[in-house]
């Protein structure tokens, strides 16, 4: 049996399982996966990761950040933890030899960030989640403690009379589905972003793990809450990262004007100034693209209206030298030079706020269960995350998780309850029978491809109760559909088939949570935007949706209060002061 | 909201097709690899992985292969493209498409046993990146985590290029002393072993580990590991100057300053 | 479970890429650099011991494998002095000297050396 | 403690027999084994050629030219054969001819230039 079992192998997961090697060298710990670790999305992030360090900078500026961006949603007591844990952390790194970029002197540089007041984002160029996600990696080699399945998809948590057993998972490789029985289970599996069409996430963010949680009887939180990225390259989504506006980078419309100072973003200055027009946060960068389109001030293209991001003013010099990947991705991707040209762009889905409700320890209400980054909701980041804040976020929450969980399994040295065994059996036999193959029904792209469409139409960046609740209509009708898709790979050697088919199914109910969550929420906050409800109502709403499965399937609503500290709800102001 | 469709758009009347000719290799069916042509449309901006994806989704779902970022970072979609390893998500038709060019030929990453059809077997590779020691090592006291060590720009400069290795492992493939002898530690792993021998913050020492038969002194200097690098890592580079570090520290064998 | 197919030996592997062929020809030039040294032994040997250097360099075989062997050596000398960079990278004032230049040091003193060796030999008793 | 390997040292060797072949035998064999044969230049006096080679400190860098190119050559024959036929596996017998005829070919040089 093994002591902690980590579900994921990103930044949260490889940072929890340190955590444990470290903490508790006596206990066993595992890292299920189903890509290789340092495949996972963690990979793809670019721009930086926030923590206070420069002279000037305060704790405290950083939680006002971070809550005002959240629309006031955010738990402070939250907050207040991850902040002050978030140097560490961040020096942690360093000291595990984290290539962060550096000024003159040796010190640690910081850039400004989206709806940051100060300059407080770590960088390592335009790649620092692949630097932090190569750093973690390499550094979890070092302990012969950390055991690793990789490429096995984990389809089901053991829960028994409230408490965690461990997973079944099946090894892509061979096929075999086992039982892997545990003390404890941290799930670390990331974001869902796949749920919609056109999104910056890698194939492989398809909220297992909230399902995962969700099916078990945990609660999901605040899944309303998607964030939409304002630049993302049409046609692919790939990420622009916002560190292109930090370094200087305008958004300008189709008539070449800064568009965003038409919306309560501030006047536009050569150099960036911060909490400030392209500075500002993403909701409302986003939202603002929404009404320029409505406008007509957007440009046409095949892959839907687009507005432009202008870095041609910084000079080949400090593009190559500041966000180098950015003129990589262009070049790749788009055919353009950034240097010399404009880059299209557009929002696209990026983020999710939402997720596995925990406490500031990533204990879920299931003993023994416990969750961290993106898959969970603790809840930092509110009704809208600020960027640079992800990457922090899965450090410190994954180390406490780590820590918590080993304290826990150290504590309560349960003997396997036979429902361990029921349980796996059942699940065996389940995907067994999907492996038998269904040549008839529906193919699974045209499922998937008809959920996305359903809610990026309802759950966009604006929405109406209406819309809403037709889609929860189609998504409910769709998740019978996808019961019967077509499967045509029975092999058992690695069957992509099925695991895009068990993906579906995690994304049908991940997707369910978040229309349900929309629905309820008749308020707009953040990056939940409700055309027949226009304004925050904080009497009704300063509170997370929290949802549960009904035992029919479906979603079921409730509201939890917001913790707030020293932070009472205010204006949420950019631009003026 | 009226937003555009991109997944439609994507399907959008191709005007022409393109043949992927696609290796196969079922174990219990096939006893070794076969080629299935597949008529994919040839758009402008899809890259190969595109046209692998439309096979998926739409033509043959049993068809694997692995890729996830589409981004050229993740390293997960390495394949062999008309003869050559690239990136398949990084690789566009657009290289191919010039009237009259043949079939694209997709065949699993050359010099890994292939588990099924495009999807090859890394575990040894992960092995020979951790033979490396690929992490910073200290002695004596750590600094507290209130502060960091200095470490200049150029201090940087000195090993950064060597930490931009996705493990993508087309430099593998394309070196044929590890395609001939496995057991050749090979280009990205000892790229890694300097990107820290080299960083100034390091002090390690990976002479045992790499002054052997079968780490740097397995390289001829083919040089094609560097070429087929689609992060400009340079590995060729790596090795011979571990070569030249190795055989100082052999002929002056009290020199321990690795820099 | 083993399943996995392991291809078999690729003999002809250096033909199916332009960069293999070149360096298996790159390779090769060593056997004429074996040569030219035997070569030379003959020439030294007559000189030192009373034979004629020009009758044995004069058959025409030896002048068709020397004619060879001379590209061999020059096609040697310009990859193995372009290569060199690889090996010693060099840093000023923490900025790395660029490749082409110590490239273009070492062929000039491949000029030099040549020149000189030319120098006395050819210099006129 | 792992093994010792002779390569560093057959690397070194090999090494500098490349900066010397490079340097020095394209035009050694320009003179002595394409313009002179083919008459484009006259050959020197033997007198001339013996004096070169009369200094001690001719003979002998012309003994250290002689070995260093045999090991560059010894070295790349050594590997490409094995690469090219994969005959990896008899590597032992395979280095000991090869650096074994370096190491000939130098011995014959001392016994024709002392
Ligand atoms: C393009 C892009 C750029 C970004 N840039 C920034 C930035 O600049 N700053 C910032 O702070 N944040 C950024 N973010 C956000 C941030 O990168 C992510 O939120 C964060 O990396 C999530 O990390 P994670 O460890 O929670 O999950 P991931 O890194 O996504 O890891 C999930 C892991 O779970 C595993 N897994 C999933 N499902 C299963 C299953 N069923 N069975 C087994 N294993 C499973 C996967 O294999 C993977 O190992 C960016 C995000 C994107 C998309
Ligand atoms: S060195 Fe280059 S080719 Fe090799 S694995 Fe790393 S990124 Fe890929
Ligand atoms: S191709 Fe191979 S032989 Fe060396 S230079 Fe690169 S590792
Ligand atoms: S899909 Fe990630 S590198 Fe190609």
């Amino acid at each position: 049996m093994i002591d902690v079992l980590i579900v994921g192998g990103g930044g949260a997961g490889l940072r929890a399982a340190i955590a444990v090697a470290e903490t508790a060298p006596e206990l066993s710990v595992a890292v299920v996966s189903k890509v290789y670790p340092m495949r996972s999305h963690t990979v793809s992030a670019e721009g930086g990761a926030a923590g206070v360090i420069g002279a000037g900078d305060t704790l405290d500026e950083h939680c006002y950040d971070t809550i005002s961006g959240g629309d006031w949603l955010c738990d402070q007591d939250a907050v207040e933890a991850f902040v002050a844990e978030a140097p560490r952390e961040l020096i942690q790194l360093e000291h595990w030899g984290c290539p962060w970029s550096r000024e003159r002197d040796g010190r640690v540089a910081v850039r400004p960030f989206g709806g940051m007041k100060r300059e407080r984002t770590w960088y390592a160029a335009d790649k620092t989640g692949f630097h932090l996600l190569h750093t973690l990696f390499q550094t979890t080699l070092k302990y012969d403690g950390i055991q690793r399945y990789d490429e096995w998809f984990v389809t089901r948590l053991i829960v028994d009379d409230g408490r965690v057993h461990g997973v079944v998972a099946v090894d892509i490789r061979t096929g075999r589905i086992e039982t892997i029985a545990a003390r404890t289970v941290i799930l670390t599996t990331g974001g869902c972003g796949r749920v919609f069409p056109f999104t910056t996430n890698a194939a492989i963010k398809t909220g297992d793990g909230m399902a995962l949680a969700y099916r078990a009887g945990a609660a999901l939180k605040d899944m309303e809450f998607v964030q939409y990225h304002p630049t993302g390259l049409p046609f692919t989504g790939i990420l622009i990262t916002e560190a292109a506006r930090a370094e200087g980078g305008w958004l300008i419309n189709k008539d070449g004007y800064r568009y965003l100072q038409d919306y309560d973003l501030g006047k536009p200055t050569p150099t960036p100034k911060l909490r400030s027009m392209e500075l500002g946060p993403r909701d409302r960068l986003s939202q603002a693209f929404v009404h320029e389109q409505q406008r007509g001030r957007t440009v046409e293209t095949p892959y839907g209206p687009v507005v432009y991001l202008d870095l041609r003013h910084l000079g080949e010099n400090k593009i190559d030298a500041r966000i180098p990947f950015v003129r990589e991705l262009c070049r790749s991707y788009q055919n353009l030079d950034p240097a010399t040209d404009l880059i299209p762009v557009r929002p696209v889905v990026h983020y999710m706020m939402g997720g596995v409700h925990t406490d500031p320890d990533g204990a879920t209400p299931i003993a023994g269960l416990y969750a961290a980054g993106e898959t969970a909701c603790v809840s930092i980041n509110g009704a809208n995350r600020l960027g640079s804040n992800s990457l922090p976020e899965i450090l410190v929450f994954g180390r406490r998780a780590g820590t918590a969980a080993a304290a826990f399994a150290r504590e309560h040295r349960q003997a396997e309850p036979p429902a361990v065994r029921s349980q796996g059996e059942d699940e065996r036999r389940q995907l067994e029978r999907a492996r038998e193959g269904n040549p008839d029904g529906e193919r699974i792209a045209d499922l998937r491809e008809e959920m996305q469409r359903t809610l990026e139409g309802a759950a966009g960046i604006y929405r109406t109760g209406a819309e809403l609740a037709k889609a929860a209509d189609t998504l409910a009708e769709l998740r019978e559909r996808a019961d019967a898709a077509r499967v045509d790979d029975t092999s058992a050697t690695f069957n992509t088939e099925l695991i895009n088919l068990l993906e579906l199914h995690t994304m049908l109910d991940v997707a369910r949570t978040i229309v349900a969550c929309a629905l309820n929420r008749r308020e707009s906050r953040g990056a939940h935007q409700r055309t027949d409800f226009a304004t925050r109502d904080d009497a009704e709403f300063l509170a997370h949706s929290l949802v549960h499965r009904a035992p029919d399937g479906a979603p079921s609503v409730g509201l939890l209060p917001v913790t707030i500290t020293r932070w009472p709800p205010g204006e949420r102001v950019y631009g003026r002061d | 909201m009226t937003e555009a469709k991109p997944q439609q758009a994507r399907q959008a009347t191709p005007k022409r097709t393109i043949t992927l000719e696609v290796s196969r290799y079922r174990p219990g069916q096939d006893e070794e690899p076969v080629f299935e042509s597949f008529e994919v449309p040839l758009m402008d901006d899809w890259a190969v992985l595109d046209g692998l994806n439309y096979i998926k989704d739409q033509l043959d779902g049993t068809l694997s292969f692995r890729w996830s970022c589409r981004m050229g970072i993740c390293g997960s979609c390495g394949m062999n493209v008309n003869g050559r390893p690239r990136l398949t998500c990084g690789t566009f038709f657009t290289e191919f498409a010039e009237p009259g060019a043949g079939p694209i030929r997709i065949e699993p990453l050359k010099g890994f046993p292939v588990i099924r059809d495009l999807v090859v077997e890394i575990d040894d590779f992960l092995d020979k990146l951790r033979h490396v020691q690929p992490w910073l090592i200290r002695e004596g006291e750590e600094l507290p985590l209130t502060s960091e060590y200095a470490q200049t720009p150029a201090q940087l400069e000195a090993y950064k290029q060597y930490s931009m290795c996705i493990n993508c492992m087309l430099c593998y493939s394309a070196c044929p002393v590890y395609v001939l002898d496995p057991d050749f530690i090979g280009p990205a792993a000892i790229a890694l072993a300097q990107r820290y021998e080299l960083d100034s913050r390091d002090m390690g020492d990976r002479f045992d580990l790499l002054n052997l038969d079968e780490a740097v002194w397995g390289c001829t200097f083919v040089g094609e590991c560097t070429r087929a690098c689609p992060k400009h890592v340079d590995p060729a580079e790596a090795i011979q100057r571990y070569k030249v570090t190795a055989a100082m520290r052999s002929i002056l064998p009290w020199s321990r300053s690795r820099r | 479970m083993t399943t996995a197919y392991r291809p078999r030996r690729d003999y002809g592997w250096f033909l199916r890429n332009r960069n293999y062929a070149v360096f298996v020809a790159r390779e090769l030039t060593s056997v004429f650099v074996a040569w030219a040294i035997v070569f030379l032994m003959v020439v030294v040997d007559a000189v030192l011991n009373g034979g004629d250097p020009a009758a044995f360099a004069g058959r025409p075989w030896v002048i068709a494998l020397n004619v060879l062997t001379l590209a061999a050596t020059a096609f040697h000398a310009v990859t193995f002095l372009n290569l060199a960079p690889k090996a010693t990278v060099i840093r000023l004032d923490g900025y790395r000297i660029p490749d082409w230049m110590i490239q273009g040091g070492n062929h000039s003193a491949w000029l030099l050396v040549s020149a000189v060796v030319a120098y006395f030999v050819l210099r006129s008793p | 403690m792992r093994r010792r390997t002779p390569e560093p040292y057959l690397w070194l060797l090999f090494s500098g027999g490349g900066v010397v072949a490079a340097l020095l035998l394209p035009v050694l064999v320009l003179l002595f084994g394409v313009l002179m044969p083919l008459g484009v230049l006259d050959w020197p006096s033997a007198a001339h050629l013996a004096a070169l080679l009369d200094p001690v400190v001719v003979r002998l860098a012309v003994v250290a030219v002689v070995v260093l190119c045999l090991f560059h050559a010894a070295h790349r024959i050594r590997f490409t054969s094995e690469e090219l036929l994969g005959v990896a596996r008899f590597d032992l017998i395979i280095a000991l001819l090869c650096y074994g005829g370096a190491v000939a070919g130098g011995v014959i040089a001392v016994v024709l230039l002392f």
